[in-house]
């Protein structure tokens, strides 16, 4: 198979690609991009964060689309698994810039891919909405195409943090995932808590590995009064479930996906009574934004709604809304739109800032012994069980 | 002092394969080393190949000490050997067997070598090759992979192979074994004419002793770890202690 | 491979390059080509080891990670140029490769993969647990694409897609060259002897230790120069990159493309990366496919594509 | 002090679970001498088909356990003939298309059974009980017991019996036992079935306690690994106390390292033993130099 001859093997596949590349907008359809992770050790979230865009997907098509230069466009959702990859994020990125040529891209999981792809995005000139990435770096690379809707570790630890060391609750231990999710909530949280909060021990385990019974006992020998866990809601079951069973007398702190009915049904509100928890989206909470997505979400999927879909719905319908404003598909009016707008979301108010970062509210809940939850912080909007 | 094994002592998790085992050849020939089964014979042989190594005692080549010294080092000092188990590279056709064989080894050259495209093959390797190929009637087969050889055609290319660097000593373990008797003849004429075009030292193992009688200008004998008898095939034939350790 | 073939393969190459760059095919498809070549230039390394000296690393991925981390850490954090970090990742990888050979040439086929295997599992837990200095999980971002030059009155800025594949093209191209070059001397033979009877080899002068080591490093510095390749395309460098599945891919690229034949680790990169991107196979059939494909090829076919393709020319050269 | 006798229980609980590996492993390598490293992916198989059993068909655990080792042992029996068997001989070949296995196997199970883990709740093992002032989870002590069972019935097996007898002979030298009137063929089948079983009922204990997801056999097949290398290739005594030693390392080492590098001291392990001690605690020291 001489060099040439490859050559020539490679020139065919070109041609085939560049006729499958869709124009941008033929009859009156605007396709946006989506990046998630379908299989491999991120696939939950995943499902979540798509539900969050299919129910944005369907609102928006129902209304009759997106009003853009007098025709009203049908949404359409061009959507690639990245499995957490560098590599299959970027390849994804590519074929959704420059073969599907959409205006405009949404979502990814793992931080560790955001750095590979949100380059491609700024050559191609098509702004990228991150939904629920957390690392706090990703905002800073000066790239003026991406923006992010969901808050970042170091302002999701703020929160808590504050309430914990309000709470006292000290030495406090960790247990976490050992990827960037975990390790980077440990720091932001780290961080965040006032300089010297003692800190008695902090555990790693692989995505995947479920045996919590090492940490118990070294947490047990740590005299930790606090334990914080940073994972998703199926190790959090077990952990907790494990914890409770050892009859460890602990504090416990959970993150963003613990604060679900989901998480409830895994468990039951016994184990849970007393856990604290940061959230960005508390589904019950008396605010009508939210009120009205929970209903909305659970006449569509029969569950809870959960904080991934509602920053992912989010997402989506500020990007429509900017569409909206800028009136065409193009890339950098899309983007010029986004840099510029407010849009009242159901997880709060989406500005972005001068980094693309918008600034929505963190809440902190608490589960009662009936199963229902409190919200407790912020103060303005503290309310009993059966808000959260 | 052509080769020398002083005392060479070694066992094996309590058994003593080796007790004391020596001898001196001083000037070029083909010497038979024979004896018993488990006599010891095969672990003397490897010693002086290098692929094993004594608890104590020594081994010399042309007086130098080379006792603890790799197989590949023997080698460029000019030994050559075969194997109990008859190893050629199956891959490689008979023609790339033998010139393989005559390569220069250090992998330092081969790599400069290797950017510089420069060839290194010594001048008459073909040429030679090509002669003992003749000699060992396998040129019929010069470019077919040695794979497809009978273990007695396998047996000649592996010691045609050992003959292409004209080696000082060359140590052949058991050539005779599994041989059918129509190419025993040719085996040992094959053996002659090498012998008198390169002189140096043959030293072979082997059990057909009508085989070995007849080549060998020298017997030693080992029993039990030790040399028995040393001296022209006649003589140990006759020896009354050498029967008595075959019989006994 | 006469001077003149390694003349004429040294001048067709940055013409084929030169064309590239001009552009003409679509930047999805200069992606893959891209892509495709971050796999081609490790593949060609392991190729080395696994296809001539015979030697089946299972943690060949742990070098492209040292590649990609070193150029990662001298070029983010201490301001080195691309050109300038590149010798230094093939070295890095090179020297982990001569010491893996080292520790692990005793030892036979089974016990060696696994300390291969364990080897790789060690790398990809330290570039996810030394925050400090890989930046853990996140992977090390903003890692910045070769410096731009101009040649022959042609400027290369390799942060626009064309320039790039060029470059990752040529990269291939040279490691290719290193490949044909040795395997086609004393120095191949020398490694397909120790492959065929380690002993044998011994017997005949060779001096396996020196070989081992010297392929493992060799593969391993290839290995690492394909990490910095990669590295500089995806622009960050995660732990997720080079997780002990990469380095079976890696075996897989090599088997299937065809080991121990110079034109296998590309035909295998082409097909392994290429093929499902452009299918855009769900994730688990992909990989299904190519799990059921490396079975097959190991019972009717385990000379891979290359050697099927040159027994077909065989055949059609013999028949015609 | 009761910290270290707590993480060492916990390590015997896991280390048994390597136990499970490393038997299934080494009856394979014994007999057919290959590797097996699809055993890991196997033995998440048999968790997902006791899990499917168990929920879906009916709701008794041993029946679940016994449905996954009667379809282990039919997957096995297909793969000994389709893969293995026909590439006997060429090792390297055999061990490269057993990685080709665990793709397929492991990407096969994410098609059908999705991608996410799944919940395997068997009340009966949920309790716990009191062991003084340490309390652990039945499932946990049943994992040790059945792991103990397992390799006291493998043990009588291999010694008692005409079959296992057998068995043996043909690990030490397969001609020598052709010569000998024993089809080699049958006691290869044998193995087979035998590791395939280990690997269903390790799969099986391990699912209730966690949860059963495609990676799952991943991180127990190196430590198998580990506990082969560590107890001795080849050798079946070796396999069970490498094994538990595997999991009493691992976990009494968190007292001293930072957790996430628990794993790191396991794959160092590997590689120490492997130069100070190739043949392990209890290998025997061969002399042939073909591996």
């Amino acid at each position: 198979m001489s060099k040439l001859h490859r050559r020539t093997f490679v020139a065919t596949l070109a041609a085939g690609l560049a006729g499958a590349g869709g124009a941008r907008a033929q009859g009156g359809t605007a396709t946006l991009g989506i990046l998630t992770a379908l299989s491999g050790p991120l696939a939950a979230p995943g499902r979540f964060q798509m539900n969050g865009f299919n129910l944005a997907r369907d609102e928006l098509n129902e209304a009759g689309g997106i009003e853009v230069g007098g025709r009203r466009l049908r949404v359409e959702l061009k959507v690639y698994d990245t499995r957490g990859n560098p590599a299959e994020g970027a390849s994804s990125m590519q074929r959704l810039t420059t073969v599907d040529r959409v205006p405009v891209v949404l979502g990814e999981l793992s931080s560790g891919v955001v750095p590979a792809v949100a380059p491609i995005a700024e050559e191609n000139e098509v702004p990228f909405i991150m939904t629920v990435p957390t690392g706090p770096g990703l905002t800073k690379q000066r790239n003026r195409w991406v923006f992010r809707v969901n808050a970042h570790n170091d302002m999701l630890g703020k929160a808590l943090a504050d309430f914990v060391a309000q709470r006292d609750w000290k030495p406090i231990a960790f247990i976490a995932w050992n990827n960037d999710a975990g390790r980077g909530g440990v720091r932001g949280m780290q961080e965040a808590l006032p300089q010297g909060f003692p800190i008695a021990y902090t555990g790693y385990f692989n995505v995947g590995e479920v045996d919590f019974s090492a940490h118990i006992t070294n947490i047990r020998n740590s005299g930790a009064k606090a334990v914080m866990l940073f994972m998703d809601e199926e190790p959090g079951s077990l952990a907790i479930s494990q914890i409770r069973a050892a009859g460890l007398p602990v504090q416990l702190i959970g993150t963003l996906a613990m604060g679900s009915d989901r998480f409830l049904a895994r468990l039951d509100a016994q184990r849970l009574n007393g856990m604290v928890q940061y959230n960005a989206f508390p589904p019950n909470a008396p605010i009508p934004r939210i009120q009205a997505f929970s209903q909305r979400y659970r006449a569509r999927f029969n569950e809870e709604a959960h904080g991934f879909a509602a920053q992912s719905y989010d997402g989506l319908m500020v990007a429509a809304a900017a569409i909206r404003a800028a009136g065409s598909l193009q890339g950098s009016r899309i983007r010029d739109a986004l840099a510029r707008i407010e849009h009242q979301g159901v997880t709060g108010l989406i500005k972005f800032d001068a980094e693309g970062q918008a600034h929505p509210p963190v809440y902190v809940t608490e589960w009662c012994a009936d199963g229902k939850r409190s919200i407790l912080y912020p103060a303005e909007l503290a309310a009993g069980c059966g808000a959260g | 002092m052509l080769l020398e094994a002083r005392d060479l002592t070694k066992n094996f998790g309590g058994v003593r394969a080796l007790d004391g085992a020596g001898f001196a050849i001083a000037e070029a020939g083909i010497v038979g080393l024979i004896g018993p089964n488990g006599a010891g014979k095969t672990t003397l042989f490897d010693m002086i190949a290098g692929r094993q190594f004594p608890d104590a005692g020594r081994v010399t080549l042309d007086g130098r000490d080379v006792t603890g010294l790799p197989p590949e080092r023997r080698a460029a000092l000019g030994l050559a050997r075969t194997f109990q188990e008859c190893r050629v590279f199956p891959e490689w056709t008979l023609r790339e067997n033998l010139l393989f064989a005559a390569r220069p080894r250090s992998f330092a050259s081969a790599l400069l070598r290797a950017f510089t495209r420069q060839e290194a093959l010594p001048g008459g390797a073909a040429a030679r090759a090509e002669e003992l190929l003749r000699l060992a009637t396998l040129d019929a087969y010069a470019d077919a992979p040695a794979s497809i050889l009978s273990f007695g055609q396998r047996r000649m290319l592996e010691i045609a192979s050992a003959l292409m660097t004209r080696p000082r000593w060359l140590l052949l373990d058991e050539p005779a074994a599994g041989i059918n008797p129509g190419l025993l003849d040719a085996l040992g004429r094959f053996l002659r004419r090498a012998h008198a075009d390169q002189g140096g030292l043959f030293l072979i193992v082997e059990h057909n002793m009508e085989f070995i009688m007849g080549l060998a200008g020298r017997i030693i004998v080992m029993h039990q770890g030790a040399v028995l008898a040393d001296g022209p095939p006649e003589a140990v034939q006759s020896d009354e202690a050498v029967i008595e350790a075959y019989l006994g | 491979m006469s001077r003149m073939a390694v003349l004429a393969f040294c001048l067709a190459v940055p013409a084929l390059v030169w064309g590239i760059a001009q552009g003409g095919l679509p930047p999805y498809l200069l992606h893959i080509l891209a892509l495709a070549c971050t796999y081609a230039i490790p593949a060609i390394g392991l190729n080395i080891m696994l296809g001539y000296a015979g030697l089946v690393c299972l943690g060949h991925a742990a070098f492209v990670g040292l590649g990609a981390y070193t150029l990662g850490i001298l070029a983010v954090d201490h301001g080195w140029s691309f050109w300038g970090a590149l010798p230094l990742a093939a070295v890095v990888a090179g020297v982990a490769g001569g010491a893996l050979g080292a520790v692990t040439l005793r030892l036979r086929t089974h016990f060696f993969m696994i300390a291969t295997l364990a080897f790789g599992l060690v790398l990809h837990a330290v570039m996810n647990n030394w925050e400090e200095l890989t930046r853990g999980p996140v992977g090390l971002p903003g890692i910045p694409r070769p410096e731009g030059f101009t040649l022959l009155g042609l400027d290369f800025a390799f942060r626009r897609l064309p320039d790039f594949a060029a470059f990752a093209v040529g990269a291939t191209a040279v490691a290719f060259a290193i490949s044909a070059l040795l395997i086609r001397s004393d120095f191949g033979r020398m490694l397909v002897a120790i492959r065929q009877d380690e002993t044998l080899a011994a017997a005949k002068g060779v001096n396996v230790t020196a070989g081992k080591v010297l392929a493992f490093a060799i593969g391993a510095a290839i290995a690492g120069a394909g990490g910095a390749v990669k590295a500089a395309f995806l622009r960050v460098s995660a732990p997720a990159s080079f997780e002990y599945l990469e380095g079976i891919n890696l075996v897989l690229i090599v088997i299937i493309g065809g080991a121990g034949r110079l034109s296998g680790p590309l035909l295998g990169a082409l097909l392994f990366v290429a093929l499902p991107e452009y299918l855009r196979v769900a994730a688990e059939w992909r990989l299904v496919f190519f799990g059921v494909a490396l079975v097959m090829l190991m019972r009717f076919a385990p000379e891979g594509l290359a050697g099927i393709l040159a027994r077909v020319f065989r055949r059609r050269a013999a028949a015609a | 002090m009761l910290a270290f006798a707590e993480q060492a229980v916990n390590g015997l609980m896991m280390g048994s679970i390597y136990v499970f590996v490393a038997l299934g492993m080494m009856l394979i390598y014994g007999v057919m001498h290959v590797l097996n490293f699809a055993h890991g992916a196997l033995f998440m198989l048999g968790g997902y088909v006791a899990q499917t059993i168990f929920m879906r068909v009916f709701d008794n655990y041993l029946l679940a356990v016994a449905g996954a080792v009667l379809f282990l042992i039919l997957i096995g029996a297909l793969l000994e003939r389709g893969v293995f068997a026909p590439l006997r001989g060429n090792l390297r070949n055999q061990v490269i298309a057993s990685l080709g296995l665990v793709l397929v196997i492991q990407n096969t199970v994410v098609a059908v059974f999705g991608p996410n883990a799944l919940q395997f709740p068997v009340q009966a093992t949920r309790a716990t009980v009191q062991l003084g002032p340490l309390s652990f989870a039945v499932q946990h002590l049943l994992i040790i017991a059945v792991g103990a069972a397992c390799v006291a019935a493998l043990f009588a097996f291999l010694h008692l019996t005409k079959l296992g007898t057998a068995l043996r002979a043909v690990s030490q030298n397969p001609r020598g036992a052709l010569v000998v009137g024993i089809d080699v063929e049958a006691t290869h089948k044998l193995a087979f079935a035998l590791s395939m079983a280990l690997a269903a009922i390790g799969g099986a204990l391990l699912g209730p306690l966690f949860l059963v997801f495609p990676q799952m056999g991943d991180l127990p097949l190196v430590k198998g690994l580990a506990g082969i290398v560590l107890g001795g290739m080849g050798s079946i005594p070796g396999a069970v106390l490498g094994g538990l030693a595997i999991g009493v390392i691992e976990a009494t080492s968190t007292l001293v390292l930072p957790t996430d590098w628990k794993d790191v001291v396991v794959f160092c392990t590997i590689v120490v033993v492997l130069l100070l001690r190739p043949q392990g605690l209890f290998g025997l020291r061969t002399r042939d130099d073909h591996g």
